[in-house]
């Protein structure tokens, strides 16, 4: 579906031909715009990039990049994005995610992830409901936000990701908004750059589950302070933020997850000696 | 009916503590130096230390690739609930009895009246000796009982202990020499066969650390797994090595996130494997069914233990058959594969390696508790040429079809870093471009290409082993292969031939092979370790059975052994 | 080969924001209230919103349980993307097309050169009265064609809209006279059968709702779920109606917890449900091997869709079979019941929960993406007798035995809350007290007890539909019962007799039952919706087929039609 | 195997006649004891409480007391105790888990049940190794600790799970010490008695394959401050604390997950008009 492409740095040449099956007005086609600038921004050859994604609307975007793409399954696009960049560290793996596939089934990854932190970039696309699934809520949904599932709502406090990124370990923390495009491209790219485990929560709405959303755009802000690499301090402040910060949140500086032993075994028959006697 | 006469078989008793997993290799190593064969089993309870253990020896001139009927020789240090392993001990009527009269007695149940008994004062000894320790005596005693050479064994126990210093050594050196005079005035009723020189090239090693080498071998450079029992051993020898060679091992928070971890190793185009066991697979299928559609070659060794749930984590079972081949959720075709023996652990996943990579599909390896913690000596394997290689896409413009139907049903594969050949790897119904689709011709036509890929290879010979003639055959699989060999000999011996056919491959199904296979039989004894009958079942839904077809099985933790299976055959003829 | 005569076949057409889903529910009450009955199912695109969309609707006097061979009417708002639907829409030869020639043209593939062709201009008229809605005017259009009365037709939409305000009711009665003025030159081919009155209580509902009350009936008071295409309406029923009648539903973070809090509720004593599809059953099989092990009732509903993997989620397929039946690891059995019409959903679901409760196992309930997202008339169900008791233990003193070993397999079970019967439920394998042991007596005790509870229950007719005589056999399962049915009843008009065996209980397999209702049928016609014949292949493994069994079987999206097992008999007759 | 007991206020009341599986001199026999202490002090009878786990050495306790229990699989006790509870509030749940049960394979679940805040009381023993299995390492384990599945170590951050219990939502944080079960006892009976998720990390020394934990018992010590209801101010407490503060760290006042409503419908047939036609 991607066209082969010579090393480029316009947004448009990490765009495939294939039309996204989205809601006319998503938050995703923006998400797409950004990413494409991101790249562009970075001007890594699109084969050299591969994006893994679960499941959900925000997770077919691998198909409308022209990039190497994983459209994994629900909830796992972390894994995946592990072993590629474990056993392949000479490429850019960035991961795009939803807040039901990242925070909901996709959890456990997601703190491990952080932990771990191994090179590769997590940009979740958080519309505050499933939308694939026509509407349910989501970890980061209002606790009185009524949907069928559970009518009258959760009641639930929703999750902070960031907070949890950063208690887990993520070496960068920074929020975009999808409706500001460029700022969003720009922090994936400064994401990507950033060594380590390095997470992104996009505020990207969803206009036919979620036609409030559409308000966001006069609540975001920018943070009222610079980024700190401090977990304490910056956990502090993401636990009393309004969640409209948009910018660079914390950058850490802890070496990423190690790199590939060089072989210094070259002949398998070398191991055959512990079962000689 | 009377046992296989030409090997001798040995069960060390203690509990954990006292040492008779290492005394059990020890001994081993030192029979297996002195030109015998030997297998070596352990069975433990579910005590992470302190609880009942046993090391059961079973020594030939033969390869040994299962236990005997019953044992020779049932050795404890102490008698600390004995009784635990019930039924899992037979000895021989014959059989000669040896403990420490100070650490409780032998339960009833497990001693034949005819059995002959001796005392092994290990306790008082060591309390005489400090610097003694109970198992070097057991091991001194049992290896005199075996006629195993003085000098073997203290060449043995030498290479293993010489390190901790000269006193160390001389205390070991004769707590083994007071062994073996305390059953100098006792011998087996049947001695040990005759020793032999020139075996050539051979090896000590456990099924697990086969498969080990097998994927190494096979090409596997990336492991991600989670630790389960009895498959832990597979990923512990594998850690150091894999990061020698330059791979990699990582331990995942969970199954899985290994399963998916080698998916996008694979992916990035290292050939990748992970091994667990039947818990671990369970959380498996789903990803396995994305690697079945998505086209990504995997390896996933289950050595299985006994079910349901956690079921017998230490003990070994034959029932993770139906989820192993129909576990995935939709039409889903993927490789199965069981070893037989030790060595065949070796060569089953390096051939799973090369067959996922060939195929670019996942292959299951069936392993089990038994193969993969057994012991053996084995003739070193021979390099075989199965190295996974995978049909890569060299795109040349245009747009790149990864899943372009091809005549065979694999399509080239393009890497990242391929210039022209990105693409999205997709578990969603999907075009040959990748693009997902719901249209029925697109969803038929993948699900055509998937299935005739496995379908129309040629598996050659190794898709079943295949010995004898008659028209009786013992249809079995997996570790169970072994000991329907053996029974094949004793029953010839009996003067009943028969055929042994064990399918190597499970799925695909080989219907014109088995077909070939079961040419002029007109009985079939199945014989399988499972309380559901799975393998019958499998093989009634794929293959056609002659009418006169009998089942023996039974669940883990007994095993079934060669004269069970003997017996049934010679049933067969006086019916 | 002609279709059966009397039903009328409409296919509605347009992009999701048409709202042709909804003209397809409107058009179907009224004519259910016009006294016919009516089946209606949705054929959609991946898209959330503005994607290809289809409503498909059939007419009868009789009862409706499936699609026909072909559609007499296909009526589009607009052709956007109407190629998508592929062969999933086959026109009767005679079939009338009416559609609007300013939103593009009929694909060509779509439409017999035979067929009669009309315009519908939606959009023009529309645009002349910006109040008129165009799924009003075609609406209007196919319950003239229909000949449904235009009073009923008015009181469903002013029940639908009359809240909307008189301004708004007139505008949707104007648009609707259009539409029926616009087709008032066509007639269909073959007319509508003549309506019935006195149907007696009937109910319009989809499948995925029979389930959920079905649910409630069975007893069933805690469900805990995570959203899936398409078992999500299952859920979004039951949500509320829980709540009311005490109960809870719960959201659970993925498929993993969801499984698990079912059953921690039902070992709390509460009757409890979860639903899915394939994906969230394959991250679900472990712990179903757990309340098999732990003995914990259970009810797991998968809805399922195209696969393997993400597979085409909002299309049907059978082909979850295999993982339902056989994907536990090591021997699990448990219970696997198909549905196989609307009002069979709420049945067997209620059955499910009532067996659940009384063998104290899980049970695996198999509709598909047909049943539980067509709507349909149907004859509101009697109230049955299946309400989920379990064998309560009150222990009065001395040691409760959890896993007693009774004749019948089922053990009283103690619940929180009751002195004296405190006990650790465990997945390891346990005594019958329930503590933990790696006893091989002990393993196949209980792996005995928990296959005969299962074996030894008398399920009664329940256990298949058996309906017809003769010496050939359709055996089927699932939705594609209805449309066995009815290729019986093609087939019998044309001289041909045959059975339809269609087994409601897949697991465990029921051999004597089977035996039974297979004396005298020489010749098997099996007919599934899968690629891999997983039915077949499921036969074969647990019943003896004839020789002579053919398969008539495809994958998904394309359902089998009642014309085409017809065919297949009627070659059996020329054969 | 558990005996009859009528309502009881004796730790050896809740102690069931099945010998542990456990080596001599493993740390669980204490939180046994603990269990039991906290048991008696509640008073609550045997049978009306319920303790869920998973599966590890830790999770074998359920067996060895006379309350019902429930010994699932690996990583999912949390789960399993929601529905219990959820479905039968009149019960006392209690979750006993490991630091591999709880915190690796059962890491999602633990973040989600912080957020859900049913009123379950959660035990993990953490020793910092897979002892079950053998000696593998946990999410908590040093970088730096050898073991055969990561020779020279995991070169990982350990988990710090009482911020991430924090993070998620839990409503209480207590750290206790096996080797001080009266304490611990008392500190398993306050979080059992506080309503919503209350979460205890006790450090309980494996025998086996981490005989270098005996020197636990000189670096406990009691946290330096009260406790806080403040989970920004706990936050950064925590992230900064050695790990061997053992006292309660956060006692919040969220209310619980909500209780079941009251039959409203008591005839299903209600619910049939809704199909009429
Ligand atoms: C194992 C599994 N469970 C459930 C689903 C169904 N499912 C598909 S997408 C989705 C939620 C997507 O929500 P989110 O990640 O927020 O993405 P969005 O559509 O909102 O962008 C779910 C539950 C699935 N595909 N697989
Ligand atoms: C799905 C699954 N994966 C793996 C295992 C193997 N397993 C049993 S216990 C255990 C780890 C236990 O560690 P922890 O929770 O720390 O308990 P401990 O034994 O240290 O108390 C593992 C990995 C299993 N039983 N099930
Ligand atoms: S449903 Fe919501 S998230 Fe999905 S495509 Fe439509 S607007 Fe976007
Ligand atoms: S292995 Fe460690 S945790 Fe397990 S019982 Fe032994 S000492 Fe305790
Ligand atoms: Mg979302
Ligand atoms: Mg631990």
């Amino acid at each position: 579906m991607n066209a082969t492409i010579t090393p480029a740095c316009k947004p448009g040449d990490y765009k495939s031909d294939v039309k996204p099956i989205w809601c006319p007005g998503c938050g995703d086609y923006h998400v797409l715009l950004a990413f494409t600038r991101a790249l562009a921004e970075l001007g890594r050859p699109a084969q050299e990039i591969v994006l893994v994604s679960g499941i959900g609307c925000s997770s077919r975007i691998p198909a409308y990049m022209s990039c190497y793409g994983f459209h994994g399954i629900h909830g796992r696009s972390l894994a995946v994005a592990a072993g590629v960049k474990i056993a392949r560290p000479d490429l850019t793996v960035v991961v795009a995610s939803g807040d039901g596939d990242g925070y909901s089934i996709g959890g456990n990854h997601f703190i491990h992830a952080c932990r771990r932190n191994v090179d590769i970039t997590y940009i979740v696309m958080d519309n505050r409901i499933y939308g694939m699934t026509k509407g349910q809520p989501s970890p980061t949904t209002e606790p009185d936000f009524d949907t069928a599932l559970a009518p009258g709502g959760t009641g639930l406090r929703p999750f902070n990701p960031l907070v949890i990124a950063l208690a887990s370990g993520a070496n960068y923390v920074a929020r975009a908004f999808a409706g500001n495009p460029q700022q969003a491209g720009a922090l994936i790219a400064d994401a990507i750059r950033h060594p380590g485990f390095s997470f992104v929560e996009v505020l990207s709405p969803c206009v036919t589950y979620r036609p409030d959303q559409k308000a966001w755009k006069e609540r975001v802000h920018p943070p009222p302070v610079e980024a700190t690499d401090d977990p304490a301090r910056a956990a502090r402040r993401l636990m009393t933020d309004d969640g409209f910060n948009i910018g660079v949140l914390y950058r850490g500086n802890r070496a990423p997850y190690g790199p590939r032993a060089a072989a210094v075994v070259h002949d398998l028959a070398q191991f055959e000696s512990e079962f000689e006697f | 009916m009377a046992d296989d006469p030409v090997s001798v078989s040995v069960a060390l008793l203690g509990s954990g503590g006292a040492g008779v997993l290492t005394t059990g290799q020890l001994l081993l190593e030192a029979l297996c130096r002195a030109g015998w064969n030997g297998l070596l089993t352990r069975s433990v309870g579910p005590q992470i230390r302190g609880g009942e253990a046993a090391a059961l020896l079973r020594l030939s001139a033969q390869p040994v690739e299962c236990h005997s009927g019953g044992f020779d020789l049932l050795l404890a240090i102490d008698w600390h609930n004995a009784d635990r392993f019930g039924s899992e001990i037979a000895l021989h009527p014959d059989a000669l009895v040896i403990g420490d009269p100070s650490g409780g007695a032998a339960p009833a149940a497990m001693v034949p009246s005819s059995a002959r008994r001796g005392d092994l004062r290990c306790a008082e000894l060591c309390k005489l000796h400090p610097e003694w320790r109970a198992n070097m005596i057991a091991l001194g005693a049992a290896a005199r009982l075996l006629a195993i050479p003085d000098e073997v064994l203290e060449r043995v126990i030498d290479d293993r202990f010489g390190h901790k210093g000269e006193a160390a050594m001389a205390a070991n050196l004769a707590a083994r020499r007071a062994g073996a005079e305390a059953v100098a005035g006792f011998a087996l009723a049947r001695s040990p066969p005759p020793a032999q020189a020139n075996h050539g090239k051979r090896w000590l090693i456990t099924g697990n650390e086969a498969v080990g080498l097998g994927a190494l071998r096979g090409g596997v450079r990336f492991a991600a797994a989670y630790p389960i029992t009895p498959a832990s051993e597979i990923l512990e020898w594998l850690a150091p090595k894999l990061a020698q060679v330059g791979g990699s091992l990582v331990q995942a928070e969970d199954e899985l996130a290994s399963v998916n971890m080698i998916i996008g190793a694979s992916y990035g185009g290292t050939p990748s494997l992970t091994a667990t066991s039947g818990p671990g697979l369970s959380l498996m299928v789903e990803s396995i069914g994305l690697a079945t559609a998505a086209e990504v070659p995997i390896v996933v060794v289950d050595v299985m233990r006994g079910g349901p749930s956690t079921g017998i984590p230490t003990k070994s079972e034959q029932a993770d058959l139906n989820i192993a081949v129909y576990g995935l959720h939709g039409d889903a075709p993927h490789l199965v594969i069981a070893p037989q023996t030790i060595p065949d652990c070796l060569l089953s996943t390096q051939w799973a390696a090369f067959l996922a990579e060939a195929l670019q599909t996942p292959v299951i390896v069936l392993s089990d508790q038994f193969l993969g913690q057994a012991q053996g000596a084995i003739a070193r394997p021979a390099d075989i040429a199965f190295v996974g290689r995978r049909l890569r896409a060299e795109p040349a413009g245009g747009a790149y079809r990864r899943y372009a139907l091809t005549g065979t049903g694999v399509s080239p594969m393009a890497i990242p870093g391929t210039a022209g050949g990105q693409y999205t790897a997709d578990g969603l119904t999907h075009t040959e471009r990748g693009v997902p689709t719901s249209s029925a011709h697109d969803h038929a036509a993948q699900l055509d290409k998937r299935r005739d890929k496995l379908e129309q290879y040629d598996y050659g010979q190794l898709w079943a082993t295949l010995e004898g003639e008659g028209d009786t055959a013992v249809l079995t699989w997996g570790s169970l292969t072994g000991v329907a060999r053996e029974a094949l000999t004793l029953a010839a011996n009996r003067g009943v031939r028969a055929r042994l056919i064990a399918p190597r491959l499970l799925a695909p199904a080989r219907p014109a092979a088995m077909r070939a296979a079961l040419a002029g039989v007109r009985r079939v004894v199945v014989v399988e370790q499972s309380h559901g009958a799975q393998f019958h079942k499998y093989l009634r839904a794929h293959y056609d059975l002659p009418a006169d077809t009998r089942v023996l099985q039974r669940p883990g933790p007994l095993t079934i052994r060669p004269t069970e299976i003997c017996d049934a055959l010679l049933a067969e003829r006086a019916a």
